[in-house]
């Protein structure tokens, strides 16, 4: 125990508490729930602070909480080891955690399930900290695992409707698909190794084969892939969005979907021994570039900053694959905030508009509501990649490092990546608080700025979106320790060129963007309508029709299809045989019966056959 | 001389059991019965055993046939009606007899029995295993009997 | 007169008597069959009594003898109280109780 | 001439009863037979056990000649006879008081002389006092099961036993026929001498005794009478037949089979276990749809009967051993499960139907518990007595290595299993108003008694192992 | 000790039997089945983890004729199914405390006869009263799916028991043979567990022996494709046969393989575990995907014990110390798991009336109770880590992986099925928009009761070693044996 239980728990706590509350339908505790994670994840916030201090001044924590699983040569036991890794991930949780539960107040505030999203919320927290904090791969399945139940709850918080419940059930389904590849890489991990702590995995990583570390490292990758909504296992996180958006900042923007990319980050020593990096950087690009072609084409909000999480997240999976370990958790690191950001303003958005998420029914909001638009811009200029916003040292450093490592094909996409980046958060940000107010008047009443309860933490997390970025020396430095990174020094030349080409394509982006949705001066049906471009337009609009083909080959097919000719197998062929065998049974005995005819002769006729059959029974003996 | 008689009787027996089984009157086929009987117990006479042969002749031409008719004197014999001959009952009743008869010939043909000497067996010869060594199962016939009366006097009497 | 001539008569009395309880439905014909049936056994008992030479064969069919009279008295008692309730003698009448 | 009668006191002791009641019976007005001779059959057969009990020696002992020979597993035997005739008695009362008939007293007595001749069946050791006590015991039967007024089914039923039996009679009268002629003797151990391989003649006499026998147990294919006969008697007839013809013939069977054709115990001991699984099997599924309790029982008892007969295939000691424990489980089963119907049954032979017995659980639960009891022992369920005998059969299949047999009668027992539960079924799942014409209080401690005993020698097997292991000692000392 | 706990339900049962009330029958089997929770507490707590073996070992001659003896014991694996067996008795009751509404005297009665047969069957040392007991348990059993059932209870009844005993009939053919070869080899007939276990049989024995326990045991578990019946007599049973059937039944016939075949047929146990690997694998994902695809809420659960068998299965015949452990494991887990299941659609039954999946939904709008302990068990069900089914489920993973790295792959795919149809099925009951107008939630003995399991599943699934600590001497010993 110690003060790494102390952060965990104390979200726990708060779960306990809320839940507690659910369930009894307590009142008192109702209007309360809030105050129980404020709490708690504040303590958690500013221990996971001194934590971050103590680790920079060259501690090291390893705790052993308790005894889980013994058996056999088996041993895991829940515990905390925090390296600098761990004490980044613990402040980014903890301080997106504590501004998203300040927030929600405001949020759910008319919400009936007011304390159960809390308690949920305390859980989710609890259970990214237990993820980050582990000390060998079985607790990190536990996190894993449960951050993934806590998802699901959140998606579904509004059960009673269809699209959410099923968006939880495809969020946790897809996931489970990582996990199962997941358990066997931790199963694979244990048979190799001996042992499921990291430190006793990592220091033999070197004696064991290439093939066999490619095997354990595929197997890994599988569940972070899921996790981290990454292609293919994508198509879960914009459907994600029927949760609220609180937890869409939270959970799919800035902590759990990062799990992944924290996944493969600790287990560097793995991944750097096998074969399987080149997968990792090619899946990251394609989610990275085929999520901003889908972004481009989406109306909801939301839907749209889910897919440049996506991107994001795919950029992080790209840095991995070249080998930039930090590039990809300084990508994680300033990603959570800003993109934080952007989903609670999106928030403040909805919230504004009484619900509605169409952006084609929004425009011109800036004039009401100055202060998250401010923030919002300022999230998008991070996202975009514009200097000095904490996302262009971030994303810079991921292209650069792709270039500098020879990945050439991956560069180009990610710096086209970069321009469709700009080019559809322009689009989002002018149809939104610029130009024509497309709203009715019905909404019009309600259109107000925010409560402070919901734009304060929009500024907190401006502020770490615009500077965060300066961070990055520091945090190459202070990542080192705990997190290799391969990336070739180039020239300051070449850097500079890189920078400038990145930097101009998202000018380039915002341009455009500018050009269509603000100046008008194009139609976006130019592109839409035009013979040559719209089916690449339907394309991109039904995403790659990825649900239609999962739901098809998956849900209908191996699912529901299968099962429905298993479950007529089993009813008539297999049961059919259980009952046929007893009617056969029964038959025969109707049969035999049908020769006890009541005639006294037959029956003499029968002893007569039988004395027959015992003379030819003792002939054959 | 006796061999030609008992050959001659043995014929009979057969013959009139033949009769008597397949015959469709059953009043005819009680008086085949009776003359199978008879010609069973000159059969017995003929082999030498008097007292047996005599027995026979009382016990089933005396007493057992003539119950059988006077039980039939009871009923409407009208009302017997035709008998179907069924065919399946035929041929198993046929083959299984035929089975069994061959068995039994083919046992009476490894048999070694060679030649039956016909010593007289009269009341007197018999007597002495009769009340000496079958004591006990001679007494158990004067119940067996005692039983059969009593019953079947209670099971025929018509119940009103 | 050999051991296997009264094999042969009783052989032909034991197939007919048994050829008769399968085959005849009338009653009275099937308890003559029955008969015919023990006497076929008392055929042989005679016969082995005179080749053994001692008299317990033909002590036997006295027996065999005993039994088949009380059989017959029983029989007939249960056929004449049947007939009572069918006015038939016939066993296909009397076949309430099957399957 | 050697006599020895006070051995076959016992046997005599009845016979003198059943005579004396015949006398009684011309005194006594008609009212008061069915209590008198009820109480009079009960103390006879009582007192009888005691004299079994006291008379049988361990050592064996032969009387009148050699005709007779007493051991253990006779005067086992002779107790099982008693009990289940006690039983039988105590139904009978019940019964006889719900249908009337004009011979009363020929009922009880008769049924004396059945038990007489049963008593001397076991007891036999000639081939001529087996059959004629074969005889007093099958016409008594015969008698019994005609005796009621106004009961046509019990009169076809003799019928069809009478002329069953007549030519089961005649076909082991030839058997033992073919014996004399073999060996000159009617005395078992001078038969016996005289067999040593299977010629013809050997094999054939041998082929019509099992015949005979077999038709007497009821296997199949000499079964044919059995559902008939058992559906149609009167029910305390039927478990007459079912316990004490049973017991009789299967002892008379081991006790003339083993002295006689020991030599060709292998011979006939796998035509036995042929016959015994063919059985088994037929009679599981005959009973399958059978809606009438006692014919499904009858069923029920030629499958029981195959199991039984199979155990012969094993070595003798074993095989005696295992088919008395099953003689002791099934008698008690069959009395207590005939006893089980005589009870429920009411005029117009009301509830001897399944459907008669719904919701029985409603009407009366220690019956349906009883019957729970009853039917789970036949189909041979732990820890009720039935299952210990299937368990020795097993046993001694097993050990002569015939595991095939073994598979195939456990086959045959869970096929069984089906019809054993449907009357469980309508005593406790339909929903219905069951049949419970009044119930006497003897007739019910009778069938209570032996619930009871099913449920005690179930838990605790070892008292009538123990039995049977004497008896089976005594016997085997007997024959070597 | 091991006899008290034994005949203690008998007496119980005694007593229902002679009570007069149809009411006061209830808190008779309430008090009886904690009583004997309670002592098997006790022999829980008071049971030597240091020396291991059989302990409080009962001992008395039964029938000398063929040496069989009474003998109870508990090692560490009949402590655990003893735990569970006592504890799933004593959450039936509460289970049943409104569900069965008539013949409460037999239905209680039954019950605790049920009880002991079952304890019987975990704690016998000796063979045939080891089949005693696993056959005796199948009157009551189908008595209480027959009487108090729904509609095809007859059917179901019918079938559970013959088709159960069926399969049993070659276990008692194999147990003869075991015996009689024993004693014709070493002269001495025996029907002592422990003494047989010792013996090292021929393999051409060795392999018929197998199949013919291997038929009881299946059905009994059951393993595909001899589970059919299990849906049939699920979906009928009234909800304390569900949970008892769920929560002990099916572990008879893992227990069996344990405790008979493995230590009896080494070798036939090591060459035929493709084969079961195989089944084991069809159960887990065919089952899974039949009930994805039911629509009575009872079936899925029960084709979810089928899958979740499959696991114990796999882990059984992986021969290695994780394997056999986690089956272990899995074992107690699924009790619990499915009991807790099968009580939580009962009482949904209780109030619907029906279930049938398309005519509930949005319960936990009326239900939060409900809902959340539905939610729980749901997880547990999936294998959620922190619940005790992901210690079974991992570690019999961990064993199949190393038995055979296809088994561990394919296996793993139940982590994917399984967590289908159950969260579509919590989906339909609970989610969407509510179709019924009114529901009552939990009263406080359900909540209980629930609560009480639900704590266990937490407990355990942090706190494995507590259960397990029992079972490392069990699985040391078992595996060093062979």
């Amino acid at each position: 125990m110690g003060v790494g239980f102390l952060i965990a728990v104390l979200p726990l706590i708060s779960f306990l508490l809320a839940g507690f509350g659910v369930l009894f339908g307590w009142k008192s505790f109702k209007r309360r729930s809030h105050y129980f994670g404020l709490v708690t994840v504040g303590i958690s916030l500013i221990l996971s602070f001194y934590v971050l201090f103590k680790v920079m001044k060259g501690a090291v924590f390893s705790e052993k909480w308790f005894n889980w699983i013994i058996s056999g040569g088996l041993s895991a036991c829940f515990g905390a080891s925090i390296d600098s890794l761990t004490a980044i991930m613990l402040v980014v949780v903890t301080f997106v955690s504590f501004f998203v539960h300040m927030y929600s107040i405001g949020y759910m505030h008319d919400d009936p399930g007011y304390d159960r999203f809390f308690a949920y919320l305390g859980l989710f927290t609890f259970s990214m900290l237990v993820l980050v904090l582990s000390p060998n791969f079985l607790q990190l399945f536990f996190g894993w695992e449960a951050v993934g139940l806590s998802s699901y709850l959140l998606i579904g918080f509004w059960f009673k409707r269809k699209r959410a419940a099923d968006a939880a059930i495809k969020a946790f389904i897809m996931n489970r698909v990582g996990d199962f590849l997941f358990i066997l890489g931790v199963v694979a991990v244990f048979w190799v190794f001996g042992s499921l702590d990291f430190h006793k995995v990592f220091s033999q990583a070197g004696a064991v084969s290439a093939a066999t570390l490619s095997l354990i490292s595929f197997l890994l990758l599988g569940g972070a892939i899921g996790k981290s909504a990454q292609f293919p296992l994508h198509t879960w996180l914009p459907d994600a969005m029927e949760g609220p958006t609180p937890i869409s900042a939270l959970i799919h923007a800035a902590t759990m979907v990062a799990a992944g990319v924290f996944m493969v980050a600790r287990c560097a020593p793995i991944f750097d021994g096998s074969y399987v990096l080149p997968i990792v950087g090619v899946i990251g690009v394609i989610t990275a570039f085929g999520a901003a072609t889908i972004g481009l084409t989406q109306f909801d909000i939301k839907r749209v900053l889910a897919y440049s999480t996506l991107s994001q997240l795919g950029y992080m999976f790209a840095a991995l694959g070249v080998g930039a370990y930090v590039y990809a958790m300084f990508h994680l690191f300033t990603h959570a905030f800003f993109k934080a950001l952007l989903f609670l303003g999106s928030g403040n958005v909805i919230h504004a508009m009484s619900g509605e998420q169409d952006i084609r029914k929004m425009g011109g909001l800036y004039k009401y509501m100055k202060i998250t638009a401010t923030c919002f811009i300022i999230g998008t200029l991070a996202l975009v990649g514009i200097p000095p916003f904490a996302g262009f040292f971030s994303k810079d450093k991921i292209i650069s490092a792709a270039f500098a490592n020879g990945h050439l094909i991956f560069w180009f996409f990610l710096v086209m990546g970069a321009l469709l980046t700009a080019l559809y958060m322009g689009r989002l940000v002018f149809m939104v608080f610029f130009g024509e107010e497309r709203f009715d008047a019905r909404e019009m009443k309600h259109l107000h700025e925010s409560p402070a309860v919901m734009t304060v933490p929009l500024i907190f997390l401006a502020v770490p979106s615009i500077f965060a970025g300066f961070l990055g020396g520091w945090f190459e430095k202070f990542l080192k320790s705990s997190v290799p990174n391969h990336v070739r020094e180039l020239s300051h030349s070449t850097e500079l060129l890189l920078i400038t080409i990145t930097v101009s394509l998202a000018l380039l982006g915002l341009l455009i963007a500018a050009v269509i949705y603000y100046w008008r001066k194009i139609s976006p049906e130019v592109f839409t309508e035009n013979p040559v471009l719209r089916p690449i337009y339907l394309l991109l609009y039904n995403k790659y029709y990825f649900d239609e083909i999962y739901s098809l080959l998956f849900v209908r097919g191996t699912g529901f299809g299968l099962g429905k000719i298993y479950a007529f197998f089993d009813k008539y062929v297999i049961d059919g045989i259980v009952n046929g065998v007893a009617y056969f049974t029964s038959w025969c005995g109707e049969v035999l019966r049908l020769t006890q005819t009541g005639v006294v002769n037959n029956y003499v006729a029968y002893f007569g056959i039988g004395v027959v059959t015992v003379i030819l029974l003792l002939l054959l003996v | 001389m006796r061999e030609i008689f008992f050959y001659l009787f043995a014929f009979l027996s057969v013959a009139f059991a033949v009769i008597s089984v397949t015959h469709r009157n059953v009043v005819k086929g009680g008086i085949a019965l009776l003359a199978s009987f008879v010609s069973l117990g000159a059969v017995y006479f003929t082999a030498g055993a008097e007292f047996i042969g005599i027995v026979q002749v009382i016990v089933y031409g005396g007493a057992i046939v003539v119950l059988y008719l006077f039980a039939l004197m009871t009923m409407d014999l009208k009302s017997f009606g035709k008998e179907p001959l069924k065919t399946l009952s035929v041929a198993v009743g046929g083959a299984v007899s035929l089975v069994l008869l061959v068995s039994v010939l083919y046992a009476g043909y490894k048999f070694y029995g060679g030649v039956v000497t016909a010593g007289i067996s009269g009341a007197k010869e018999i007597a002495l295993p009769l009340f000496y060594r079958f004591l006990l199962p001679f007494e158990v016939v004067s119940v067996l009997l005692l039983v059969a009366t009593v019953g079947a006097v209670a099971v025929g009497r018509r119940e009103e | 007169m050999t051991t296997f001539d009264f094999f042969v008569l009783s052989g032909l009395l034991f197939a007919v008597g048994l050829f008769g309880v399968i085959v005849r439905r009338n009653v009275i014909s099937l308890f003559f069959s029955l008969e015919l049936l023990l006497n076929s056994a008392n055929v042989l008992l005679v016969g082995f009594s005179k080749l053994q030479g001692n008299l317990f064969g033909e002590v036997f069919v006295f027996f065999v003898l005993a039994v088949a009279a009380a059989e017959a008295a029983v029989g007939l008692a249960v056929v004449v109280a049947l007939y009572r309730y069918r006015k038939s003698v016939n066993t296909e009448d009397f076949s309430i109780l099957r399957w | 001439m050697e006599l020895n009668v006070k051995l076959l006191f016992p046997e005599f002791f009845v016979l003198t009863a059943a005579v004396v009641g015949i006398l009684i019976d011309l005194l006594l007005p008609k009212r008061m037979k069915n209590g008198f001779f009820a109480t009079f059959s009960v103390f006879v057969l009582f007192i009888c056990v005691f004299l079994v009990l006291f008379s049988s020696p361990f050592v064996p002992e032969e009387a009148f000649n050699g005709f007779v020979k007493k051991d253990l597993l006779t005067g086992l035997s002779q107790v099982l006879i008693l009990f289940s005739s006690l039983i039988a008695v105590f139904v009978s009362y019940g019964f006889l008081k719900k249908f009337d008939t004009d011979y009363v007293g020929e009922f009880y007595y008769t049924l004396l002389f059945a038990v007489f001749g049963a008593m001397l069946m076991v007891s036999a050791n000639e081939l001529a006092t087996l059959f004629v006590s074969l005889e007093v015991m099958s016409i008594s039967v015969y008698i019994l099961s005609a005796l009621f007024r106004k009961d046509y089914r019990g009169k076809e039923a003799a019928l069809k036993y009478f002329i069953m039996g007549s030519v089961g009679a005649a076909v082991i009268v030839y058997g033992f026929a073919l014996l004399y002629g073999l060996s000159g003797s009617t005395l078992y151990g001078e038969v016996g001498r005289a067999i040593s391989t299977l010629s013809f003649p050997v094999l054939l006499s041998l082929a019509l005794v099992i015949s005979g026998f077999l038709f007497k147990l009821g296997a199949v294919p000499f079964h044919g009478w059995t559902p008939d006969v058992y559906h149609g008697a009167p029910t305390p007839v039927t478990l007459f037949m079912g316990a004490v013809v049973k017991i009789a013939a299967f002892v008379a069977l081991l006790k003339l089979f083993y002295p006689v054709f020991l030599p060709l115990v292998s011979e006939w001991g796998e035509v036995f276990a042929v016959i015994g699984v063919v059985s088994a099997f037929a009679g599981a599924l005959m009973a399958l749809r059978q809606e009438n309790v006692k014919r499904m029982l009858a069923y029920s008892a030629i499958s029981h009967t195959g199991v039984v007969l199979t155990a012969l295939v094993s070595v003798p000691a074993v095989a005696v051993f295992s088919v008395l424990f099953y003689l002791f489980a099934y008698a008690f089963m069959t009395v207590a499960a005939f006893g089980f119907v005589s009870l429920l049954t009411e005029n117009g032979f009301k509830g001897e139907n399944l459907s008669d017995w719904r919701n029985l659980y409603g009407k009366s639960p220690f019956l349906a518990l009883s019957l729970v009891v009853i039917f789970m022992s036949l189909a041979g369920i732990p820890p009720l007595f039935g299952f210990w005998a299937k368990f020795y059969i097993l046993v001694a299949l097993v050990k002569v290595g015939k595991v095939g047999i073994a598979v195939a009668i456990l086959v045959a027992s869970v096929i069984s299993l089906y019809f054993y539960l449907r009357p469980v079924v309508y005593a406790f799942m339909r929903k219905g108003e069951a049949v419970l014409p009044p119930v006497e209080p003897f007739e019910l401690g009778a069938v209570a008694v032996t619930v009871l005993f099913l449920i005690i020698f179930g838990l605790f097997p070892e008292l009538i192992s123990q039995a049977s292991i004497f008896a089976l000692s005594s016997f085997l000392r007997g024959i070597i | 000790m091991v006899s008290v706990i034994l005949l203690l339900p008998l007496l119980g049962a005694l007593f229902v039997a002679l009570c007069r009330s149809e009411e006061r029958v209830k808190w008779i089997a309430l008090f009886t089945t904690g009583l004997t929770f309670l002592l098997s507490l006790y022999v829980l707590f008071n049971y030597d983890i240091s020396k291991g073996g059989f302990q409080f070992i009962d001992y008395g001659s039964w029938l000398p004729t063929f040496s069989i003896k009474y003998k109870v014991g508990v090692d560490g694996l009949s402590l655990i199914m003893l735990i569970m067996t006592t504890l799933i008795s004593f959450i039936a009751v509460p289970s049943a405390w409104r569900y069965i509404d008539r013949r409460k005297k037999l239905f209680y009665g039954l019950l605790l006869l049920l009880e002991t047969a079952m304890i019987g069957v975990f704690v016998s040392l000796d063979l045939l009263l080891f089949y005693i007991f696993w056959e005796a348990m199948l009157i009551p059993m189908s008595l209480i799916i027959g009487v108090w059932g729904g509609e095809r209870r007859i059917y179901s009844a019918l079938k559970f028991f013959i088709y159960t005993f069926a399969g049993s009939i070659f276990l008692l053919v194999g147990m003869v043979v075991l015996v009689i070869v024993y004693g014709s080899v070493t002269g001495n007939f025996t029907f002592d567990i422990l003494q047989l276990s010792h013996f090292k049989l021929p393999l051409e024995l060795q392999k018929w022996l197998f199949w013919a326990f291997f038929i009881a045991f299946a059905v009994k578990v059951p393993v595909f494709p001899f589970h059919t019946w299990l849906p049939d007599a699920h979906v009928e049973a009234p909800t304390p046969g569900s949970v008892i059937l769920a929560g002990v039944l099916l572990k008879m016939g893992t227990y069996g393989f344990l405790r008979f075949s493995l230590p009896f047929f080494p070798d036939a146990y090591r060459l035929y575990a493709p084969v079961i690997f195989i089944l084991g694998i069809i159960a887990i994902i065919y089952t899974a995907l039949v009930a994805l695809v039911q629509e009575d809420v009872k079936k899925i659960v029960a084709y979810s014990s089928v899958s979740h068998m499959g696991f114990v299965m796999i882990g059984l015949f992986s021969l290695n110390v994780q394997g056999i452990e986690g089956a272990i494991f899995q074992m107690l887990n699924h009790g619990l798991v499915s009991a807790a299941l099968f009580f939580i659609v009962g009482a949904i039954y209780e109030r619907l009336h029906t279930r049938k999946v398309e005519k509930m939904g949005g319960l936990a709008s009326f239900a939060p109770k409900l809902a959340a302990l539905a939610m729980l068990f749901t997880m547990a069900s999936v294998g959620l880590p922190g619940t005790s089914s992901f210690i079974g489920e991992f570690l019999t993973i961990l064993g199949g992986y190393r038995a055979a790295h296809w088994v561990g792959y394919l296996m793993a795919l139940g982590v994917i099925f399984g967590a289908a149809y159950m969260l579509y099925m919590y989906r339909n009951v609970f989610f969407l928009e509510p179709k019924v107008l009114s529901f009552k939630d939990l009263d406080l003995r359900e909540f209980l009761a629930l609560g009480f399991i639900a704590l266990l599943v937490i407990w355990w699934g942090f706190n494995p070693e507590f259960i397990m600590k029992f079972i490392h001497g069990y699985t040391a010993s078992l595996l060093g044996g062979v």
